[in-house]
Order: structure tokens, then C-alpha cells, then sequence
């Protein structure tokens, strides 16, 4: 491995716990309200999927989508500005945690809706394939999303017609409350893909470098022009579901067998010891992430709310009872 | 019906209490529905061992087991599907929809099936379902998580809603709507939960579709529902401040919609507004003032007019989200300039 | 093979056939109206596998269903009089082709919203399985309906919980005017339950004697409490899709050799040859056949028209402006 | 954009007819629009080879290949989204919905994505999105193939509802509605597709959202779309007999509603009168007739009535399905009670 990935991959990874455990604490401080779901322990999915990622490339994701987001290039300021709601954030406040958007980063939401990412993500593809462009659109989606009805639908639809879409099903055995072996009949999601005859891999969800390698490959296929992949991810979330879940239907012993996986922390160890980087340069990164969330926090209070609630309706606003054209 | 878990026999918990949360209502009513009648049972998501997002459906699973209170995947549209089947051959179903949000996709199973199969059926099917779903602006969900159904449902030959608001009223409804042999849709507000009001087990109940007025007056009538009822009661004690006494109905049912209290109150104060939580344009206030100005245009000295939601998605930012929908304020602001006579 | 079974399997399809081209006749003379879609081409579906089912079987079924309705006992002169619209049809005259309905017989509908008959089924499946009985239901569906995301969702829920349900696929290889090929990646049907565990089958559907034996042993397997399973049956429509449709989407060719293979005529000639039927009881089939459609007809003609608008649309009436309970 | 057929530069047919279909004015204006632009392509069941279950879409595959015009699987909710998906990033896509009735299945992708994602992404996307579907009673089609589905549309901040019903203000408004940045459902009706109208492709088109006086009249206000303009004109026909000028409004767009021209209306008839094919109860008419007492109760003499479908499932018979549905006798007794000055 090149040192130059593992220290982004580290610095990505570390970024996002520190930045997920601020948002946290100015949930509870109350300076965030809204649902807050948090992204400890499934970092190596994120960090490793999208670092494969060219600039070029289109993400849909879900409401746990602050890590994708600040990988794919928004910045922290911009994420927890729209965390606190503010003007400043990258949807203007008027989208906040679950609905993070960035035309420029092609980073196209956010979306609350459990299996909204299918479609939205197809239609990317179909138009991509459609004008003849290179682009891939990743399209990210839990355990829980693979049994709605757009998965089979839309899965359907960007295998018939080559779709350059890759599926990357972050699953972290959970449905909020409900285990995986409770809501999905046939567990392993990368089995799902068969009706379609879309190839589907798994990959150690809990390792940066695996799902990078794995998505590598999965973006080289899909850019070559063979249609869509699918990619399942086997990850584990470390705190409840949203702010509002403690969790408390997971033993102890799951969260503490997980715990020893740590995406971040078993990653360091791999680096230090392979001599992918250095204590020092590890220091060095904290103290960056620090400073980065910090600063992030500090221009998220001081920026300004937005103002005008009526904005953005429409590209071309009326009146409601006005007529016109 | 055999029941395949070992406790038979429950008695639900006997309550006597004199104050409880609109969730704990709600949890009686399901509680006693389900120790009285083997034939009903809840579905949805988390609803089972998680105990459900709101709480609603605590304690349920460890007391009837997983067949009666059953945990589903992610499925809006089959789960509410599969509650429809069940009803047509004797199951007495209880479909939690997580938020009105999420019904959005379970529209087919309702609107299509649930509220048609009776009458397609030339009558030889009863569809005895109770689909229970909290909505409303709750505090910076946003506009995926944010919004109101009643103008889809109201519209929809075959269902019954009902929006009880208080405890005694959760209680009530959702103990009749399980009763009925008809689709009831139960619309929940998210904020309304925790709410703490009076309750008596062994009262009276109101009919499930009957309107109550929460306050009386001569000036004017405030019509409202659900977490518009308080707002309407709040505006209610300013307006008094300025010697108007405004009487204030809380609805309890959008479909049917009980027309004659209304007409009543009307025929008295001469004046109504209605306060909506929803957007305005074509939200459920526009039938209750195209009808009410039907019934009584002879008694209205003004239009009947509605105080609602502003007509954009919610926005996340907390001030524009509470500039978004009504407060006491824009109730007091309107219903004086409707009562200052025009020159 | 018993005579019996033999007499009866061609009892059903000539009458099937008879019937369907007598609702065409009556269409097409003004006395029934709607869409009108007809069976011809796919009688060995219905009849091979509905006379597997006991009487306490359930059946939920789609918007062409004149021939499942029949073959579960619902009389033609039921049938002839809903298309009719008549008040002595098995729906009153309020449903039509595309919803009957018979609760002592235990049809439940008739559904013309493709993709509904998966929830419903399991629904009927969950409440068997709740209550300990012993009943299957049949859950029959068009390749163009296992695109709909109720597929996806149902048969997961079906799987989980081992619902006594036979999902059937009469695929007759098009979507109206949008062949297989073009709607779903991977056509053969019976591979889509490898996401669920389902064990999936596919039959002849232009032969009665298979689609009944593969239906016999996949009832033994779902009522022995092992979960659904889905049978997949490969036939044709000869016909358009509905009386609207003329099918000219299709070669000649296509038609002309599936024509070879008319499930009526083919079982026929087998019958013959097999020693299991003699000329002149097809004879009397044929009469017997001929006299109850022509009954049927009169009998539709003859009925009156249902009167009230507003019954049962609850059943417990209110006004709608009325308050009340 | 890279076009990926062989026949560029294509013209859409010349057509200077005088009369057109209302299924024919609506293909050329997608004849038109495709050639204009390669941005647009139209996607729904059977809309490519099988030329569009109404015709609408008839030879434009052959003209512009699959890309273009593509046949989708049974699949409302996902197509219609992998519509809103494909106009994020720059394309104008045409949902056909084959009818109303199916799209309860892609209610999510309408209203909670299309509606939506301009306004939670704080202006930053458009979504230049178009769903065309036709609905409405047709010939006894039954009660899940003969619904409506402004109700539910109107409420939703974000969208546009336009509701042509000539083929002039089928061209008209479909161009219109395809060159807009906003997602625009455009309502059809299932039994307009093969009414004549006089065309003409030169004219000067009435803005999108504008509402049109089809008739004028001093006595009474009659306000329409669709099918039901030509019954309420079959009703002013019958009430001039009795000596009574009905106007008859067609309102081509229900949101926004052209609220000044029914306002200019009334304060000349004093009465209105809402002609709607859906059900009564929380329909459309209930928005328009809330919104005229607000805007014009001091002109009126009588409350805006609504002479609309019953409330029931639409029923297979001809004969109740009729019923079930206002016609111009209903129209020209309602009006006749409303200009009867009561004692
Ligand atoms: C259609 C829909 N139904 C229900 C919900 C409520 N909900 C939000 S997240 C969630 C669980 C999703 O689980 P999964 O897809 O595994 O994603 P995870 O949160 O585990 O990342 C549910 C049920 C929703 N947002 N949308
Ligand atoms: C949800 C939905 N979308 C579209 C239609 C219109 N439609 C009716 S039948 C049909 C084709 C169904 O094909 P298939 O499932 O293969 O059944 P078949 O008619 O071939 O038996 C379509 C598209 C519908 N009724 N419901
Ligand atoms: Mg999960
Ligand atoms: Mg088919």
C-alpha cells in the first residue's frame, strides 16, 4: 500500500469519528435537533468505497450520510453548518443531517426515505449511459433498504440496460431494532443479486483497504461498460441507531466482540506495523482532526440562519392562487 | 382461533388512573383489544421487541408473542398488503405504519385495496383494518419527515380517519376503531405522545366520529385538530384578554366530519376559522370550509377562512420550521382582523 | 391417469376456451364492457393447478381470472353475469371482469393492480399460520407482475415467517406489448426466490397433466409447513392482451408456433391416444360445454342490473357529513 | 448530449391542421420538444414499441430509438424515480404513468422526492421533471381503474398540476410543462384522447397556469376541467333555455389556481357552481370553493356549491357508474336551486 492512501485512508477515518462524536455533543447541547443518525464503526465503508472514487462520479446515499459526504470532498465546515441548520451548510439549512446535497461535489443527498437511493441512483445511471459519459453513481443502502420494493425494481432496471451503477449495501446487521436474521430471510445481500444476474461480492466492511480494493475492481467492471455491481459491506454501528436509540436490543457481548474490530483503530495498528506511517504523523492527524471538527463547530455557531422560508419551492415561483403562466 | 404462544388467559392491566400520556392510552386500548379478542394483532416495523418508536406498542411482544405482535422488514406497501389479506378472512389487524412519511408508499394497499375490496366485492367482504400512523411537523425532522396525509385519505370512499388528540380520546378511538368492521385510519401527532391529560376508564365514550368543543364562546369559531387544538385554546385565552370569547372545537374525526356541531357553533358565533397544521392549499381545511359555508352561508358573517401551514416542504432550520406552520399568534392576528367589521 | 382427472382436466379447459371466446362475442356485441382480459392459450394454468387444491384453499388472483374463478367452483352463470354487470353476478355487478369474488368458495378477488395478489396472499398465509390451519393459499401472478416491488417484498415476509403460500407465475412471456426479454433481466421466474430461500420450479404450462402433478407436490411441501414455493408455468396468450389490444407486437411466426402447442387440443389428442377418453364422451363434453356457456349467457342477459350506488361501501354506514359514532 | 441512434437531426412533423385529436396534439408536442432537444426522452410502460397505451407516444420510438423512448417494467415507483434521478443531473425526462391509478405506487417518488429535493438541497437542483397520466371515470373500468388524483397532488408543495382537456391546451401545456424547470403533472383523461378540437400551431398560447372562459354568461359561474367542461357547457346550453347565462370556466391548471378569473366571474354572477368528476368529499372543488368564499364572499348571494362524483368506490355497472358521476342534468337541477331566491 502506497503511504500516501493509508494516511489518508487513517486521516479520513479519523476525521469521521471525531467529527460523528461532535455532532453528539452539540446534539445534546441542543445546537442539533432533527434525527441524528451517527457513523461510528462502519468508517472502512465510506473511507475505502469512495477514496476509489474519481471526481467525476456521482454519490446517492441515505440519512447516515455525513462521512460520505465530507469524503466526497464537502467540507466539515459545510456538513455541520447544515447539521446546525444554518446558511452556511451545504443545503442551505433547510435540509439538515438527513438531506446533505453538493452540486459541484456531485454529491446528490441525503435521502430519509428507506430505498430512495435505488431509483434516484438508476436515473443517474440512465442518463450517464444515455449521453454516453464515463461517470459511475454510486448508490449506498443498509441491510434494512434491501427488502423494499425499489431494491427489486430498480435493480431490475440497471441490469437490463447496463446501467454504470455501484450498489454498495453498508450492512450493519440492524434494522434499527430489528437483527438482520429477523427481517431479511436470506441474510448475505450479495446473494440478492441472482434475479438480476448483476454480480454481487462481500467484502470485510470492518477493513479500509479490502473495501477499497474490492471497489476498485467493482468500478472497473462498472466504467468498463458491463452494468451494474453490487457490493455488500459487513459492518456494525457502535452507538443506537439515531441519538434517540440506545440500543439496548444488541448483548453486550455482539457490541463488544465488534468493538474489537474497529475499523479505525485495527487499521493504525496495521499501518504502524506494516510502517505505512509513523507515531508522530499519527499525532499529527489528531491534532489536524481536532482543529478541523473544532473549527468546523465554531463556524457552524457563528454563521447565520437562513431567513427566508418561502425560497426554493420552485426554479420559477407563482402565486398559488395567482394564475400567470 | 388457537394461539400458538403458552400464556393464554391475559388480563390486560386494570387502570385506574386519573392522568396518563396519549401513549400510554394508546397502549391500553391495543393491551385490552388484544387480551379481548384473539383475532387481533399489531404488525409493523420495530413495533415487537423494540416496542416501537413511540413507544406505542410497549410491552406487547413479551405478552403475546411474536405471531400477535410481529416485527416486519422494511415493506411498506406488502406489510399494510399483507394486513388487508388478513382482514378479508377473519384477522382483526393492527398495521403500524412507522410515519404518515413512509405511508406515501403503502398508498396501493390502502386506497386501492383496503378502502375498495367491500364494495368491488358487492358487499361479501368486511375489511376490518386499523392502519395507525403518527404525523405532523415534529421538531426539524425536515421534509421527508414532516408531513400531514389528511388531504390524500380524505378523499377516499371507504375509509373512515379519525385524529384523536387528547388520552381519553387515543383511548377511545382506537379502542372503536378496532371494533369497527371498516378500514380505520388512526392519525397520530408526533408531539402529542407525551402529552399528560385526564383519563377514566369507565366514562362514557364519545362516538368515534363525534366533534367535542373543547371551549365555549359566541364570538367565534376556532376549528382545529389534533396539536391545532391547543394552539386554537392558546389564541382562545388572549382573545379573551380582548373580551372575545371564542369557541374552540376539536374535530376527533376528518372522515366523516361531524358537519351539525359545527353548523351549531356557527349559527352562535357567526365567524370560523379554521387552524390546520398542514399546507393550506387543498389541505383538509378547504372541505370543512367549502362544507361549512354549504350549511351555513345564511349564518356567516365573513368568510370562513383557515390559518394554515404555509404551502412550501418543512424546512430543517428550526425558525423557518416554526414560521412554517401556525402558532397562537397568526390565530389571534386573523381571527381579529375577521371580527373588526370591514368599512 | 385417472379417467376421471382426465375428463374433468378437459371438461375445464373446453369450457374455459368456450367460455372466454362467448365473453369475447358478448363484448364485442355491446353487453359487456370494461377491460376484458381472456384466457385462451393458458387454460392448462388454472385447471392443472386449482384441481390439485382442496375446498378450504384460498386463491387470490389477478385481473384474468374468469378461468381460476370457474375451476374453484364459482358457476360460469356467476362469472358470465359479473362481466355482464349484473346483480347476479358473483360480485353484484359492482366488481366486473377483473374482481371476482366468491367467500364460500374462497376466491378473494380479482385484483387488476398488477402486483397486488403478493401481499394479499400473505396476508391469507399469515393469518393460517397464526391460527394453526391447515389451508394453503394460491397466489397466482403475470411475468410482468414479479417486477413490482410487492414481489420482492411479499415473498421475503412469506419466506421469513414460512407462509403457507403457492405463488404461481403464469408466464405467458409478455407485459402487454413488452416481451420478457425487454422487461426482466433474467426470465426465467422461477430463479427470482434464490433472495428468499424459496424453493422455485418451473412446469410446462401447455400441459394440464404437468402444471397438476408439480402443483400436487408443491402443496404437499407448503401444507407440510415447510413455507411457500413458487411454480413457475411457461405458456401463452394467444389473444391480445385485453380486448383493446391485438397483439400485433408479435410475429406470426411466434404465434403460429405456440398455436401448435393449444394446451385444449394437445391434452385432447393425448387423452385420446392414451386410451383415457373415448371420441364420443368429448362429444358430449363439447355439448355439455356448448349448453352451459349458452346458459350462462342467457342467464347474464336475463338478470337485473343492481340499484343502489351507495351500498356497502361501509359496513357500518354513516354520513359523511354526518358526526355520529 | 450524445445522441446514440443513427437519424440525427430530426424535424418534427410540420402540421398545420385545423382540427386535431386531443392523443395527437399531445404527440406532437413530444415530437417537437424531442427534436428540439436531446435533454428530453420519455420513459413508461409500453410507451416505445407499442406506441403508448392512449397512442400519445406512437411512432416517436421508431423515430428516436429506445434510449429516448424507453419501456420500462412494472415498476411506478422506481421508473418514476429513476425519472427524478435523471433530471438532478441534467436530463428533462416524460414519466408516462399508464393511469392514475397506478401511480399510488409512485407517490414517493413524486411527493417525496420530485416536490421535494429543490428545496431541501437549498436551491441547489432543479428538477425539470414531467409526469403525464391519464385518470378518470372512462367505460366501466371499476373501481381500482376509474380514479382521480387531484386531491392528493394538490396539497404537495413543489409540484405544478395542469389539467388540459382540448387539444390545443394539450399541446399547449404539455410544451409548456416539458420546458419548465419545476416537475409539472399534467392530468389527462382517459376519455378526451379521441375528441376533435380545432388546432392551430401558430397561436399564441395562454400561459400554462391560466384559467379560460369557454362561455360567457351573467347569472351563474360554472367552473370545470377536463371531461366536465363539456358537461357543465351541455348545462348552460339547457339553462339558457329557461332565460339563465351561465359562465363556463375551464380552469387548465388546478395548481396554482387562477383564482382573479373565477373572482372576476362571480363578482358579475354572484353564483358559483364547482362541476367535479371525483368524489365530493375533500376533492378539488372543496380548495376551489374555500378559496372563492375567501377571495369574493361579499359578491356571492348563494355559497359556492360543488356538484361532484358520490362518494363511492367507482362501480362496474353502466348504469350505477353513471350515477356515480354529475352530468348536465345534475348541473342545470343544482343550478336551477341555487338561482331560485329562497323565501
Ligand atoms: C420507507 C421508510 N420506512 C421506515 C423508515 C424509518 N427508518 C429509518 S432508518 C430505518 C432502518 C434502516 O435500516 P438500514 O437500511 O439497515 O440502514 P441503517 O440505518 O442500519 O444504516 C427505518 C426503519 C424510513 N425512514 N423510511
Ligand atoms: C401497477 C400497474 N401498472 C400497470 C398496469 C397496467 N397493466 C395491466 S396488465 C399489465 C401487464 C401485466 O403483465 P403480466 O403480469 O405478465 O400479466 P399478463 O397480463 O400477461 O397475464 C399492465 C402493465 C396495472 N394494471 N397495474
Ligand atoms: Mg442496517
Ligand atoms: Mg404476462
Amino acid at each position: 500500500m502506497q503511504r500516501e492512501l493509508a494516511r489518508q485512508f487513517l486521516y479520513d477515518m479519523m476525521l469521521a469519528r471525531q467529527f460523528e462524536q461532535a455532532a453528539a455533543d452539540q446534539y445534546q447541547q441542543g445546537n442539533i435537533a432533527g434525527f441524528l443518525h451517527l457513523y461510528p464503526g462502519e468508517e472502512a465503508v465510506a473511507v475505502g468505497s469512495l477514496r476509489a472514487a474519481d471526481a467525476g462520479d456521482y454519490v446517492v446515499s441515505t440519512y447516515r450520510e455525513h462521512v460520505h459526504a465530507m469524503v466526497k470532498g464537502i467540507t466539515p465546515r459545510a456538513v455541520m453548518a447544515e447539521l446546525f441548520g444554518k446558511a452556511t451548510g451545504c443545503s442551505g439549512g433547510y435540509g439538515g443531517s438527513m438531506h446533505l446535497f453538493d452540486r459541484e461535489k456531485r454529491f446528490l443527498g441525503g435521502y430519509a426515505i428507506v430505498g430512495e437511493t435505488f431509483p434516484v441512483a438508476i436515473g443517474v445511471g440512465y442518463w450517464l449511459r444515455m449521453t454516453g459519459q464515463n461517470d459511475v453513481v454510486y448508490c449506498f443502502f443498509g441491510d434494512g433498504a434491501a427488502n423494499q420494493g425499489t431494491f427489486h425494481e430498480s435493480l431490475n432496471m440497471a441490469a437490463l440496460w447496463k446501467l454504470p451503477v455501484l450498489f454498495i449495501c453498508e450492512n450493519n446487521h440492524y434494522q434499527i431494532g430489528t437483527e438482520i436474521h429477523r427481517h431479511t430471510a436470506v441474510p448475505e445481500i450479495w446473494r440478492h443479486t441472482t434475479p438480476y444476474g448483476i454480480p454481487g461480492k462481500r467484502v470485510d466492511g470492518m477493513d479500509v483497504a479490502a473495501v477499497y480494493d474490492a471497489t476498485r475492481d467493482a468500478l472497473a467492471f462498472v466504467r468498463a461498460g458491463n452494468g451494474p455491481m453490487l457490493l455488500e459491506c459487513d459492518t456494525y454501528r457502535y452507538r443506537g441507531h439515531s441519538m434517540a436509540d440506545s440500543g439496548a436490543y444488541r448483548s453486550a457481548l455482539e457490541v463488544q466482540e465488534l468493538m474489537a474490530r474497529d475499523p479505525v483503530r485495527t487499521f493504525r495498528e496495521r499501518a504502524l506495523a506494516e510502517g505505512w506511517i509513523r507515531e508522530t504523523e499519527i499525532a499529527d492527524i489528531e491534532k489536524q482532526v481536532q482543529e478541523t471538527v473544532a473549527d468546523a463547530v465554531q463556524f457552524a455557531e457563528q454563521s447565520p440562519d437562513p431567513d427566508d422560508v418561502r425560497k426554493d419551492v420552485y426554479a420559477e415561483p407563482f402565486r398559488l392562487y395567482g394564475g400567470s403562466r | 382461533m388457537r394461539s400458538r404462544h403458552a400464556n393464554l388467559g391475559h388480563e390486560p392491566v386494570t387502570v385506574r388512573a386519573r392522568e396518563l400520556k396519549v401513549w400510554e392510552a394508546l397502549n391500553l386500548a391495543l393491551d385490552e383489544a388484544m387480551a379481548a379478542d384473539e383475532a387481533v394483532f399489531i404488525l409493523g416495523e420495530d413495533v415487537g421487541l423494540y416496542g416501537g418508536s413511540y413507544r406505542v406498542t410497549q410491552g406487547l411482544y413479551a405478552k403475546y408473542g411474536e405471531w400477535r405482535v410481529r416485527d416486519t422488514p422494511i415493506s411498506e406497501n406488502s406489510f399494510t398488503g399483507l394486513g388487508v389479506g388478513a382482514a378479508l378472512v377473519g384477522g382483526r389487524p393492527i398495521v403500524e405504519i412507522m410515519t404518515v412519511n413512509f405511508a406515501l408508499l403503502a398508498l396501493d394497499a390502502i386506497i386501492n385495496m383496503a378502502a375498495k375490496l367491500r364494495y368491488m366485492s358487492g358487499g361479501q367482504f368486511t375489511v376490518p383494518l386499523v392502519v395507525r400512523m403518527p404525523g405532523g411537523v415534529a421538531r426539524q425532522l425536515a421534509a421527508q419527515h414532516s408531513q400531514r396525509l389528511e388531504h390524500t385519505l380524505l378523499n377516499v370512499p371507504g375509509l373512515r380517519v379519525v385524529v384523536p388528540g387528547t388520552p381519553q380520546d387515543s383511548y377511545w378511538q382506537l379502542t372503536q376503531a378496532i371494533e369497527c368492521d371498516d378500514p380505520v385510519i388512526v392519525l397520530e401527532h408526533e408531539l402529542l405522545y407525551n402529552d399528560s391529560g385526564p383519563f377514566d376508564a369507565e366514562a362514557e365514550p364519545l362516538p368515534l366520529h363525534a366533534a367535542a368543543v373543547r371551549r365555549e364562546g359566541r364570538d367565534l369559531t376556532l376549528i382545529a385538530w389534533h396539536r391545532m387544538v391547543g394552539v386554537a385554546l392558546e389564541a382562545a385565552e388572549t382573545l379573551a384578554g380582548e373580551g372575545i370569547e371564542a369557541e374552540v372545537i376539536d374535530l376527533r374525526s376528518l372522515r366523516p366530519l361531524d358537519l351539525p356541531v359545527l353548523v351549531k357553533s356557527v349559527e352562535k358565533t357567526h365567524h370560523a376559522l379554521v387552524v390546520e397544521e398542514d399546507c393550506r392549499f387543498a389541505g383538509a381545511g378547504a372541505e370543512i370550509a367549502a362544507s361549512l359555508h354549504e350549511a351555513a352561508f345564511g349564518a356567516l358573517d365573513a368568510p370562513v377562512e383557515r390559518v394554515a401551514g404555509l404551502d412550501v416542504p418543512t424546512p430543517y432550520n428550526g425558525l423557518l420550521e416554526q414560521a412554517s406552520i401556525p402558532d397562537a399568534g397568526a390565530v389571534v392576528g386573523t381571527a381579529l382582523r375577521i371580527l373588526t367589521p370591514r368599512v
